[in-house]
Order: C-alpha cells, then structure tokens, then sequence
C-alpha cells in the first residue's frame, strides 16, 4: 500500500464478480460498491441471482453474480458487457465468458479447475487450456492455495478458511483499481465483531489479495477511475426495491395516513415486503396474505378503512388480483398496486427481468376498467413514484398500477438522499359529513368521489361490485346509466393527464428521429442516445413513465419526427399502444432475452435507422 | 352524531327494498342481526358489514351501517384489511355456504386462524342460491341439481369442523327459525374478542326447499337437535331422557339411567377442553346424532389487530419517533463535496 | 276459431311479453316462438331475466321479459323496440314502456293496476289514467279476473287458478296474429299429465283469451304474418349456450376424444354446465369446481391426459383463470375457454349482455401470451365455433378463448338440424413413441409440438409453468432460447391465420364506407346494412368471427374503404386493436347500455357517415 | 413397453440434476419415493407426477415418469383432471406447507373431500423455502423471518387436522430421516383407494434449520413420537413405559402401571371410530404430547372418479349409444317442406 505506481485512468469500468451461489460474490460485488461509491464514482449495478436457492456446487444454476459499473462521468447503466470478469469456478467462467468484452481481463481462480468442478460445469476439456480464453487477457491465480496460506495463522478450519477466498479477489481487485481499503477493512470489523478469528481471516485475506497482486506484479497494467462531478451531498447506494418502498413510505408521511401493505411473496418483488416489514416504527402495517387474491383484496379493505392501501407483487400475481382490482375501479377507492415484472409467461422465468406485462396492466380485467400505470425509470426513481402513485390514486379515488420489473428491482444506483422537507405534501381529506350524503358524488373537477371512511357519523353507506347509480350509489341495472358510468370511470383516469408532466424529449431535439422507451431501460437508452449525439449522430429521445393516460402533449411530440423508435423488453406493447392510440407508424426494437437492453445493441440499431 | 345507547332496531334498517325470495330464511336472519344490534353499544358508524357474492351477501345493502358487497369467497380478506386498518370498528362478514365454503374456503380458514376480531356469519342453505339452484359444498351427495342431474357425487364438509380445523376461537350454529336462538348466538359472538365463527341453517325455498325441517322443525327439534348450555349436561328429547355419552373413543346416544348424572355423559363447556371436545361434538351428524346448536367452543387468544399494534407500540418505543430523513439516512452512505 | 276475418298482413311483428317473475312470461313467450316457427316465421328471440331469484312480488326489479321477433323473411335480430307490449303489472309496464314503438299496441291486464301494485312499482299516479300511454293504442283487458272466471269450473283454489293468466294472455295475442293454438293445447297435456286440474284451467283459460278477443272484437286491426322461404328442412329454436354446447360434444365425437369441462357456475355461463352435465350419455365429464381457478386447472389436466378440455366462465372469472391460462399457453397444451360475456366491470350487471372482455382475451396475462380468439356471430353460429375452437386447439396445440356473450347465450333463433354426415372430421393423434422423444419437437408446418399423453409408453416427460429450451423442454433460463421461445409461440398463433377463412364482405362491396363489427352484433349490422343497401345507401359490412390473428385478408379489405366504422358494445376494444394492427384509421361506434346494439341507432349512425 | 415388474429403483431416475440444497431432506424424500415405485406393479407410463411451485414442487423433474409442474397452489385441482381424465393412471401430487395450505388450501380441502384417487405428499418444512424464507401457515407463532422480523403474529395450522375436518378417507404422517417409516407410509399411501394425504416432517437447512429435530432427533425420538400401529397400544417412550389415555373429554399422557392394558390406555386402529377417534390423535400436539406418526385414518368410500365413470355407463345403458342426430333433433321441432 505504499509503492506509487503509475496507473491508466479509465473514465469508466466494468467489472462482473461471478463464483458458487456459497462464494459470497453479492458481498464482493458490494463491498467495491460502497468503496468505489464513496471514492466519488458514479455507480451502477446489477445482481444476476440463480434461480435455485443452492444449487449444487459447482454447478451452472448454481452461479451467482454481481456487475458493477463505476465511472468519473455519470453513468445510466450496469454496463453492456464487463471489462473485468472475475471467475472463482469453471461454472461460472461457463456462464460468464461470453459477456466478457473483446480483449477483456479475465482473472480465475485457477486451483477451482479440477477435473470435478470441470464435470460439474460440463465442461469436455480445460477452458483454461484448450484456446477457450484466448481472446482475452488472462490472470491465473490459485486463490484458494493462496488464501489457505494467508489464513493459516487464524487456525480456522479448512471450510471456513476457503470461505475466505472472495475477500482475496476483492484485494486483487482493490489493487488494480487503486481502492482504498479501509472501508471494507471497517467493515469486516463490525460485521464479525462477534466472531474476532474470522474477521481476522478475512482481515488477512484481502490485504494478501492486495499485496499479491501489487508484489508479483501480475498485471502489466494497473487503472485508476477518479471521482465523478456528481452534484454535492449526500448519497446512498439504493436499489429500486429499496426506494419504491421508501417512497411508499414517505407518501404515508406527507400525507399522515397508516400505510398498509398486502402481499404474498414472490420473487422479485418479495423485498419490497421485506423492507417495509421492518418499519413498523412508522405505524406500517404489512401483511402477508395466504395469497395474492387475499392481498388486494386486504388492501381494497384497507383503502375504504381509509388507509393508504397498496399491494404488491409480480406477473403471476397480477393476473390472481385481477378480479379484485376491478373491484377497486368499480367502487373507485384508492389503491396502489405494484408490479415488479419478470420474465413471462406464466412462471417463466423468475429471476430475470422483462417489460411484457403493460397490456396486461392495461387490459387484465374484464369489462372497461381503466385505471392509472406508471413506471419509474431508474432505481432511484422509483422513490418519486412510490409518492406519485398515491397522490394521483388518492386525489383521482382510483388504482393505479405501478410497474417496476427485476431490473431496477435489484439493480442499484447512488441516489443523492433528499432532505424530507423538500419532499410535496399532499393532502388527503376524507369527506365530512354532510346531508344528504351520496356515494358517488363527484369532484367537478376530477370526477373523484369523496372518501368516506368508517367511523365518520352521518356517512353510513354501501358499496360494492355491481353497477352504482349515478350520485346515489344505489345498485342500477339502467342501461343510460351504466353508459353514463362506463364513460366516468374513462373520464376520470383521462382527466389524470392534466396533473402529470408532459412528455419531454431529449438529445437532439431537431433529429429526425426519436426513440422512445418505458420504465427501466431509461439508462440503456439515455446512454445509446447520448453516445450517438456525441458521435456526430442526430437522434432524440423521449421516455414515457407514464403510460396511462399519456401525457397531453404526447401525440405531438411523437408526430415531430418523421421515425419513432420504440423500444422495449417484449413483443410490442407501448408500440402496440402508440399505434392503437394514435395510429402513428412506428419502427419497433425489441429484444426479450430476460435482461435490460444493451447499449450496443440499441446503437447499432439506431444508426440502421437513421 | 348517533347516541349509541338510543339506538332502536329500526335505526339499523336501511332505505332498501329487501329483495330475497318470499319466505327466505335470510329475512329472519336480517331481522334478529337488526334487532341486537342496538344491544352492542356501539354506534352505527363504527360498524361495518363485509359480504361476498350470492344471495346472502345482499345482507350490507339492508343495513343502515357502512358496507361493502365485495366479490365471490374474499369477504374474509376484505374484512381483515377494514380491521386491521381501524381495529376500532365493528366488523360483521356474511357469507354463504358456497362463497365461504367454496371458493372462499382458504380465505376462511386463514381469518380464523389469524384470530382477526370479525363475526362471520355463514348462511348454510347446502345450496348455491344466486347463480339458481347448484350443489354446494355442504349439499348432500346425491343431490340432484341442474349441474348434478343423475346426483352430486361429492361428499360434503361441515362447516364447524372446518373451524375448529383452522383454530378458530369462537365458533358456533344457530338457525333461522328460532331468533331468540339467533339473537343469544349473535351477542355471544359479538362479546367474543377475536374471529367469531357462526354457522346459520338457512331455508332456501326456492331450491332447497325445507332441508333443515328434519332436523329443526318444531316437531322433531327436541330430539334431533340438542342446545348446548355451559354447564348443562348433553340430554335431549321431548322428555330429556336421551344422553350423549362418551364411550372411550367415540360418542354415543342412549336413553339416561334413574341416576342423575351417569358416567359418561358429557357436560358442556364451551371454554374447556379444547381441542378435543369441541371435535367430538362437531363430529355429531344427523341422523346418526342430534344437531349441536349454540356455542362449541370460545377460547381467549390474542387478536391478530391487537398483536400488530402492539409490534407497532413497541416498535415506536424503541425506535423513538422516526423521521423520513432518519430512514433515508439508513445504512451506509457517503457525501461528495 | 271458426270465424273468417280480415287480416292485416305484416312482414313481421315485435311483441314483448311482460310481467312479474312469477308470472310466465319466459313460457308464454316460448310457447308463442315454438308455435311461430311452427308456422314457418324466422324467428329470433331474448329473455330479460331479472337480477334477482325471485325480487318482492310487483316491484320493477322482478320484472321478467321475453321478446319475440317473427317474421315472413329472414331476419338477424330479436328487434329493437316491440310493436306490441303485454304489460301483466305495473312494475312490468314502468320498465318496458319506453321500448314500446311510437303508437304500438299495448295490453294491459287492468286487474293488476291497484293501489298496492302501484306503489310497489314506485307510480305516483296511474299511468293508464294520467296520460302517460297516450301515445299507444291501448287495450285494456281485466285479465285477472277473466281468468278466474274462465277456469271457474275446475274449482282450482285462487292462487292456482291466479297462475293461469298468462295463457289467457297468450290467447289474446294468438287471436291477434292468426296463430293455431293446437301446439301450446297439445304442450299443456303433456306438461300437466299428472294434474288433469292444472291442465284443464289453463286449456280453459288460453281458449278464453282467444275467445275473449275474437268475440269482442277489441282490436280494430289485426295481423297475420306469413311463413318465410326458409331453406327447406328440419329445425329447432336454439340459444347461443345451447348450441355451443352441442358443437363441444360434437367435437367430441368427430376426434372421438372424450370431452371434459371444467366450471364454476356463474351468469350467464352456467346453462353451459348444465346442458352438458345431462349429457353423460355422450361420456361427457363434468366437474363442478370449488372456483374458476381449479376449473381450468382441472381442464389442463384433463388436456395433459388427452381429453377435449374445455372451461367456462364469465368475465370475471375469466380474470382468476388468467394465470392458469398463461401455464396452458407455456405448456402448449390445448384447451379451450369459453366467455360468456356480460356487463362489466367487476360484478357489474351479471344478466346484461356487453362485448367488453376483448382485450382481456387477447392481453389479459402476464409476460408475451399469445392464444387464439374467436367470437360466433349468431346463436346457431355458436354450435360451429364450439367444434372449430376444438379444431384449431388441437391442432395448433394452443389454448382458445371463444367469446359469446348474454345476448347470444340466452337468445334464441331457429336452427336447421344439420345431419350429424355432414360435419367435418378432424383427426387429433396422439403421438407416438419414438426415440429420442423430444417434448418440444414441433410440427414445421403448424409448429405444434406433439400431444405426449401419459399412458404411453416411452414418451414419459415432464412440463412446466417455466421457460423451457428448444427442443428438449428442459427448464432453461438461457437469454436467446427465451426469445426463441417467445417467438415460437406468437408464430404458432400467427399461422392458425392461414388455417382459417378470410374475412367476406357482405351489402355494397363497391361501397365507400366498411361497417365492421365481431360476434354477436352481427344480426344487428347486417339488419342494418342490408335495409341501408334496400334503401339506395351504398355501405358494406365485414365481421370478425376471428379476433386472433385476424383473417390474413384483414388488411387489404380495410384499406379498400374510405371509411372504416367498427361497431361494438364496449368503449374501442376491436376499434383499439385494428388501429394497433394496422395503422388505419377507424370511425367508431360505441354503445355500453348491457343490451344488443339497435338497427334504429346504427342506422342513423352509418347514414350520418356515409 | 417397461415390464413394470421389473423395474428398479433407477428406473425413476431422470436424467436431470438435482438442484435442491445440500442437506435438504427431499433428497430423502425423493430416494423413498424412488426406491417405492417398482413395487407398485405400476408401469412407468402410467405414473404421473403432479406438483404446484416451490422448493418441493421441483421433485416431478426428477421422476423418470410423466410429470407437470403447474402453478403455486393449485396442483390438487390440475391433478383431480388428470385422474377425471384417465382413472388408470396413478397420480401422485407433490406440494408444500406454503403451495399446499397457504395459496392452495382450498383446493387440497376440496380434492380430499371428493376423494380422488390420488396420492398427495406434502413436504411440511415449517417455512417458504422457494421464495428464501418468509413464515408459512405452519411455522410457530412468534417465528421471525424477512417479512416477520419482529415475530410472526399467525398461529399455525396442522395439517393432519385440516385433512380431516375436509374429510379425507386416508390420513398419515411420516418424517424424512426415516427412510423405513416413509416406505411403509407411502406404500400405505399407494394401496388405499381415495384420496391418500401424507403429510412428510421435511428439514430445510437454509431457512428452518433442524425445526424438528426436538421431535424426530435419534435422542429424543422414543419420547417425543408416538409410531401408530394397528392393533397396538398408543405407548412411547425409550422403555414404552408411557401411554396414552383419554380422560372423558380429552386425552392425557402418563406412566403405565404394571397392569397389561389399564383401563382407558388407547389402542390404535386407522379403520375404525372415525370421525372421532382420528380427531383426537390429530390433537396431539407437541410439546404437550409425542407427535403421532404413522397412519391416523383409513376408511374406504368410493373414490369420485369410479363414481363419475359409472354415472356415465348407467346413462350408456340408459339412453342406448347415443348419436350426434339424437342430440341435435332432442327437443321440439318443426319442418319447413
Ligand atoms: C368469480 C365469481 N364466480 C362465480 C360467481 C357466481 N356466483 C355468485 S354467488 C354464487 C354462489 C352462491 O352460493 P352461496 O354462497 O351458498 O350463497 P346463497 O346464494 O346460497 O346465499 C356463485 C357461484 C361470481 N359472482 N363470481
Ligand atoms: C402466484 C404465485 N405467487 C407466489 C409465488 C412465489 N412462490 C413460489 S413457491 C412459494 C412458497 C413455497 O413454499 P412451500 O410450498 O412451503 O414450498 P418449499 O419451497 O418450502 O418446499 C411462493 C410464495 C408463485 N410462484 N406464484
Ligand atoms: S334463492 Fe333461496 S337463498 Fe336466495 S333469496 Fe331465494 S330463497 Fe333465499
Ligand atoms: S431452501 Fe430449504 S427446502 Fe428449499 S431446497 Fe434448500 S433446504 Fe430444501
Ligand atoms: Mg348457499
Ligand atoms: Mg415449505
């Protein structure tokens, strides 16, 4: 830690820890998180979980990873591609290798390539050995040898010295890209306060991680990422669970109501449960239902309670609300419901992410019923709209879906952490009572009934499932009347487009061209189009996170450009909608491999159509 | 605004037109409901029916409370949002033997094991009324309906050994022809803190017409069925000479020796033995057995409400008074200057 | 019956038939309908059940209602407003008078209008006294009382003799259109074989209502409407619920399969379950489920095992079958679904008809889902589709959801018996063991995989809800195979367009206006284009039966026409999905009342847009 | 084409890894269930596997049968079809204490009451192990997890009780560390005629480590199980000296006197004193009492599918073999000539 060596600065890097699902690669990944985080970095991440909770060691479905961007520019995504692939085991050389940029630097473990572990990864013959790598610059170390050695003096038994062995990658990692250690250092500390021989071990183990690759000189070059402009203040690392639910919330807070959540765990939207379970210090009620139907509905309770009312889920789960959701529309109580989507259909596959439930979203239900969809772009994004969400839901009394999906569930971002007082109030107002009182009177101005909640003397009243006469409430099967209410409940979410932003366009505003997206490829796309404008190349951008009803200007924007792009992690939807909207033609990119859009791929694509 | 202590039970009928079959046994029902309410002490605006779909979940439209006719089989979900949102209200679920047992059967189970502080009134008819006359859950196999037309094949469940099964604190059966049964039933029901399950034998004339008779009509009442009272022994009988005895490991009727009290026959108590003897009681089917009415078992156990506000009690005492920036704040963070 | 008259002859007549549910009104209108056709009129008619089982006795909400279209040509809809009204009550006249036509004939059973009856139908004054019937000929008839009289001799008690006034009623109507009353003589001894007292009064009373008003010649005109050129051969009345339930077991027994349907009752579906639970016979399984969700699910099963699987709902059942369709859709299993749609959203107005389940159809599940939509146009259609969907289910190994609705499930239209020679066989295989057997092996023609069913040896495999590789079916979370998948399944959808007709236009081919509808508003938009093209207006029609894919032709017979309508009763779904399609630009034509569309209103409408 | 009598354990074997923790106990399970199957005399063509979603629900991979992994909950309902469908086939159902008593608790009451023939396993490991952890409907109150981390407020519900109070024709529990226990239940399982429901004490090392080793430890096992057989007395106990007595309404546990069979001493047997009997052995509830392994009820009632098939024969024989014709021209018709 003392020699001065001179180091290539990078304005940016990637770089993908990969191992056993036992590896502890998420810590890794995390730990160079928070350091590269607190050096200044722009960051951003994403985790790649096995599908099985422990796969069998060694093998495939057992590989877990973790990708970290860090730049001295701002950054919008995880990275296409690493330019850094740390591989603990053949497993998940196998899985990874092919991410690994042209050329990249590859740095394996190579004491995990025995003739078992290659079996295991189903591997014929040695990948180390047989030209596989050839491509790239490559770092062979025997990491477990080496982390036995550094180790030994703790005593440790041999299993727990091997589980020691990520911390001498991140030391090896640290040295190339001129890390301070001591926040990791720190935390060992703290993390094992209890248990002193293995924080020592781990102690140990990074620091020969580091040492090692500093003294044999491994590698012919070493790089250094400097700090980033970011503005000035205080940041936290955030995930898009993690916000959501802080948005949550805050709603709650600004507009001094009991947050209640139902929901039935699933997977990737389980951790917004998690979160919100353990602050019940802010008078949150979570609870967790026998099932997703009894979710909603506990929360449709809930909301005519008077609660903030939310429900939360993914894909599978939705399509189990659906019936109750309607149920919310046709009582016209507020409610928020959030869909952290994966790859679909049916269980598809639920650790990977996709944007293929928006008509769902839209359309999921029988009858007319439309209701409000958002979706946030980034993972500290999804602060904002978890406090959006409920303020239209509340002022408009109607659902809203809210749809995140596994990207920006589990991808993470520095978020410069608001002070509360910046934050809107809203206000709710329950009714008070008044005679004569009618259910379904209306707000002239946003159709919303009033919220007459339980308790309130003088506001007793019926509602249900079956069509509501106009301003009475009284059960109504008249024909005039059910058109009348068909077009309110229309109305009322149309309305919504006044009390949202209007859809902005950026890049070059003047290009022929435009792109738009939805929800979380905001990054991919900001990324590719900035990237093609500082390339001489014209083309604009425009990101909807509204995407009922659309923002007003929306149609105008979208008929500037003589080509609309539409991207998108599915088969057609927003471009489905745009068209069936405002029957613009369009020029669909899709790609629906169960992971974000790729910055490449989205630059070639654009410069095809320019 | 409402004195509850002056409410009659005419304050508890709402401006509705009652739309139920003539004769339908849901009318007394909605009466003897009407007719305690005013002896809760609790004013109207603290009280909430929750139903789900089929005849009997019309019921919140005749009340002059708050209501809500939610969607087929997840009143208990819809209930347990309203009282865990306000645990200050008085909540009342109405649900019939096909929602609640039917494709509400799951959402029934668990509200009872939870122990939300709810009465749930389940109108047995062994029918599916609305949707015009098919089996249900708790018809008799064999029963022909339009969707059974050579008899259903499916053996029925009963509905109190479905709660008992899902450790319900309170659980109960009355019946339609008798409202000072129905009102005693009710109250205790309300007096209950916790999930108060009660099981009404509901006539359905239009496609069950007069199922329950054998069973209740006042011909046969006192022997086919038997009132249980805390502390009373389990005889019935026009002339109270027929016993329930307990014989090792099943149960059996016979006719009461000279002695008083023989050995072997059961005294009721409704707040003991749980889990065994409310089981074995449940276990009585006609015509094997006369038909329990009145309370099986009551057990004090936490309420699910109470024990989440006190998490939240706790949480807050620990905690101190939170602030978003506190929260925010939370885990590790850095600054940029 | 002996008297000749003269009679005024009409080329078809509209009477409705009104009253308390107690009353008869369903059996007096069929016995009208089966004694029409009897004559040779084309006939169309449609029920208006009420909500509740038996709603109090004289209030509007138990008004029961029949209607009766006949005719001497052939005709496509039940009517929209009835020239003639039998009216048995007050509460049935307040909710049927204003369907009445402008100086239409209105029969009122006087005996009905007092005090109390006037009151339960909320009438502040008596409508036949206070002018609001003036635009009407009315004949008043003491029906009740004439009717006691008329059965007087069979000493039945009041309430019996009471119940008799319905054939009374229908006497008088009989008189007034020439009808033979033999059929209904005949129908009412073999009805009441076991009550010759029943038999006798209603005998008695049906010839005193034909008496009644032949000899006191209350009515100034009447009518005769003579038999239509219909094709030659044997027919029955048939509801749209009947007839898809015979095409099911058709298809049964054309694949010689055994057909399993699994339901949840619920309105206006549940006549489904029951003509096919008597049906045993035919080795029909059915199965009552505990809820929609196990119905299908028991569906897929039974498929997974090589049974016609079918399940049937209405719309809000369809949203808690949403997530087990999507697993049918992974699996590639076929199965069919039935929507008998009805008014939404949520519980909405269960006994009225709407076309409002489209887009949940088509989108209303999580992830890419594609399946196939189709939607019978006319009752008798139904029987067709019911083997169609089977056809292409099988065939393409993919589930379809069919798409009646109310107005086509309970409205009735004479069908001509086809012989059982005359349908289509279609061949479903299982397939046979080979080796390797590969689960997703598929067809390079349809891309079906084979149809594995358990019991055949070598072929054991396993399938489930997530993605699966190519070929092997093995559970695969591999980026590209997904996609590949995803594609898979939108193609295999995409090509059933080629297995089915094109769409054909009907009225003014040369036209510059295209009135488009699909399912059951057919009958309605060709009674309108053809009257249209009668009186000189150039327009033509087109309808979908196929609502995905739509017939390949779609696009080119859209853009021949200027003007594009697309007429349905929900707020734009096939409007949206066109304009989403193709791009064109539509004019629609909306009508959300939970009733069939209106000749009157889409004629008004089209002209106002040629 | 497989002679089933000649089938070996390998046999079942599919060519897939499996992918469940080291250390879990459904490594056990599926080992029992593989080592079973040839002597079922069952062909492997006509085995299907059956499975909802969740750690458990994976097993159907690992058959070398026909298998469906369908959804979460709902595996009793997709299997009922598939035995409606063709009742030769044996159908085995797999499920969990999450997929099988929390989102598909109501389907499992339903299959059980209508007594198909199927046989259901469900892996009861205390906790959601798919979804990493979250409480079940059977883990302890107070359990803190992720989404309980100030404790759990639910009280759980036991499995055996809620099979019988859905009135399930054959009861059982077995325990994954006992391959021998397990054989013997299954095949128990695999010969009764009905519904079979089994409910399998299963370890989860990652999220409810060891939860039932104060039950089924070696060292402790002779105290804290009871191991039913027929015909034999309910004792326990490293020198059987303990028993198990009924008290009139409930039952209690105590030292045997020297006497051979003192009075009240219960002696098991699944075929008889249902619904009574099965009940209160249900009841016994550890710490309380030794938890009953072992088959708790068997009865025999004819299985839905055989009903079904002959509701279909007699109408055969009824109606003659019908033809499309007959169907289409049933009812009133007319000519036009
Ligand atoms: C999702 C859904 N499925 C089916 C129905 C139709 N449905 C309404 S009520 C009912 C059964 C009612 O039976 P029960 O609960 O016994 O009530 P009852 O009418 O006998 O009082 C059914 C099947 C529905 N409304 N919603
Ligand atoms: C509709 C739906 N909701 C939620 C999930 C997520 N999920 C999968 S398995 C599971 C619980 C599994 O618990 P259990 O049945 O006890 O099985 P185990 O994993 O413990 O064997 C949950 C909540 C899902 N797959 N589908
Ligand atoms: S159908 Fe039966 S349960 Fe329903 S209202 Fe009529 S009598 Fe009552
Ligand atoms: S999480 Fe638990 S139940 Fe699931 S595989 Fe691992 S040990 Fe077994
Ligand atoms: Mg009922
Ligand atoms: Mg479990």
């Amino acid at each position: 830690m003392t020699k001065t060596i001179d180091r290539t600065v990078l304005e940016n890097a990637i770089i993908r820890f990969c191992g056993d699902s036992g590896d502890g690669m998420q810590l890794t990944g995390s730990q160079f998180t928070t350091t590269s985080a607190n050096l200044g970095n722009d960051i951003a991440t994403f985790p790649d979980f096995p599908a099985e909770i422990r796969a069998p060691a060694g093998t495939v479905p057992g590989v877990s990873g973790f990708q970290i961007h860090f730049s001295s520019r701002d950054i919008h995504t995880p990275g296409d591609q690493p330019s850094v692939l740390v591989a603990m085991n053949p497993a998940a050389l196998k899985a990874n290798l092919s991410d690994l940029e042209q050329g990249g630097l590859l740095i394996v473990n190579t004491d995990a390539f025995s003739k078992v572990n290659l079996k295991k990864a189903e591997y014929e013959s040695n990948p180390l050995e047989d030209g596989s790598v050839e491509r790239f610059r490559v770092i062979r170390i025997p990491i477990t040898e080496l982390t036995h050695r550094a180790v030994a003096e703790t005593g440790l038994a041999k299993k727990e010295a091997d589980r020691c062995k990520n911390f001498f990658a991140l030391g090896i990692v640290y040295y190339l890209f001129d890390r301070d250690m001591n926040l990791t250092l720190e935390w060992i500390e703290k993390k094992f306060k209890k248990r002193a021989d293995i924080a020592a071990a781990n102690r140990l183990s990074l620091i020969a991680g580091y040492n090692y690759a500093d003294t044999t000189e491994i590698f012919t070059t070493s790089y250094s990422v400097p700090a980033a402009a970011l503005p000035k203040g205080k940041y936290r690392s955030i995930t898009g669970n993690q916000a959501i639910a802080m948005g949550f919330v805050a709603a709650s807070k600004l507009s001094d109501r009991t947050l209640f959540y139902g929901s039935y765990p699933i997977t990737p939207a389980s951790d917004v449960l998690h979160e919100l379970a353990a602050l019940r210090h802010f008078g949150v009620k979570t609870f967790q239902a026998e099932d997703e139907i009894a979710a909603v509905c506990a929360a449709i309770g809930a909301s005519f309670a008077g609660c903030l009312a939310l429900t939360g889920t993914s894909g599978p789960g939705i399509c189990l609300k659906s019936e109750a959701i309607n149920l919310a529309i046709m009582t016209e109580l507020p409610l928020v419901i959030l869909n952290v989507q994966r790859a679909g259909p049916s269980t598809g596959m639920p650790t990977k992410t996709e944007q293929s439930d928006l008509l769902q979203a839209m359309y999921g239900r029988n009858g007319d019923s439309p209701l409000v969809v958002m979706a946030p772009a980034t993972p500290s994004e999804c602060f904002h709209y978890g406090i959006e969400a409920f303020r239209i839901a509340t002022k408009f009394m109607v659902p809203v879906i809210l749809l995140s999906d596994g990207f920006l569930a589990n991808g993470a971002e520095p978020w410069a952490i608001p002070s509360s007082d910046s934050l809107p109030t809203f206000n709710v107002q329950n009714i008070a009572a008044h005679a004569p009182y009618q259910p379904f009177e209306r707000d002239p101005e946003t159709l919303a009934r009033g919220w007459a909640v339980p308790g309130t003397a003088g506001l007793e009243h019926r509602i249900g499932g079956l069509e509501k006469a106009d301003i009475t409430g009284n059960v109504s099967y008249d024909p005039i009347n059910h058109e009348k209410m068909t077009y309110y409940r229309a109305e009322k979410v149309a309305r919504v487009a006044h009390d949202i932003p209007q859809l902005e366009v950026y890049g070059d505003q003047d290009a022929d061209t435009l792109v738009v997206g939805w929800g979380s490829t905001y990054g991919s796309l900001l990324t590719a189009i900035n990237a093609l404008n500082s390339n001489g190349k014209s083309v604009a951008g425009a990101h909807f996170r509204y995407l009922n009803p659309f923002p007003v200007n929306t149609e105008a924007v979208l008929r500037q450009y003589k080509r609309v792009i539409v991207a998108e992690i599915n088969t057609g939807q927003l471009d489905f909608m745009i068209k069936g909207k405002y029957n613009i033609a369009t020029t669909p990119f899709q790609c629906v491999q169960g992971k974000p859009l790729y910055v490449s791929d989205l630059d070639k694509f654009i410069r095809l159509h320019l | 605004m409402t004195e509850s202590t002056t409410l009659k039970k005419k304050d508890f009928q709402s401006d509705q037109i009652v739309r139920w079959c003539p004769g339908c046994g849901d009318y007394a029902i909605l009466s003897a409901i009407q007719s305690v309410m005013p002896d809760l002490g609790v004013a109207k605006e603290n009280i909430v029916f929750v139903s789900g779909i089929g005849c009997s979940s019309r019921f919140p439209y005749y009340m002059d409370t708050f209501g809500f006719h939610t969607i087929h089989g997840r009143a208990p979900a819809l209930a347990t949002g309203v009282k865990l949102a306000n645990p200050d209200l008085s909540v009342w679920m109405i649900t019939g033997d096909g929602d609640g047992l039917s494709i509400g059967g799951n959402h029934l189970i668990h509200i009872l094991r939870r122990n939300v502080d709810i009465n749930i009134l389940l109108f047995n008819n062994k029918v599916y009324g609305l949707t015009k006359g098919q089996y249900s859950p708790t018809s008799d196999q064999g029963m022909k309906t339009k969707s059974s037309p050579d008899g259903s094949l499916e053996y029925p469940i009963n509905p109190i050994r479905i709660a008992l099964a899902s450790e319900a604190s309170f659980v109960a059966r009355t019946y339609d022809t008798n409202i000072k049964h129905m009102n005693e039933t009710f109250k205790a029901a309300a007096e209950h803190k916790g999930t108060s399950f009660v099981e009404i034998l509901q006539n359905c004339v239009i496609f069950n017409k007069d199922i329950f008779n054998e069973v209740y009509d006042k011909d046969v009442r006192q022997d086919h069925m038997i009132h249980l009272e805390d502390g009373e022994p389990l005889v019935f009988g026009s002339e109270k000479k027929q016993g329930v005895f307990f014989d090792g490991v099943s149960m059996v009727t016979r006719a009461l020796e000279e002695e008083n009290s023989p050995a072997g026959l059961m005294v009721h108590d409704s707040r003991k033995h749980a889990p065994f003897y409310p089981n074995l009681l449940a276990s009585m089917e006609f015509p094997q057995f006369p038909v329990p009415v009145g309370v099986f078992k009551r057990v004090e156990r936490p309420t699910y409400e109470s024990m989440l506000c006190k998490q939240i009690d706790v949480a807050k005492q620990k905690k101190g008074t939170p602030t978003l920036d506190s929260l925010f704040q939370a885990g590790e963070t850095w600054n940029i200057v």
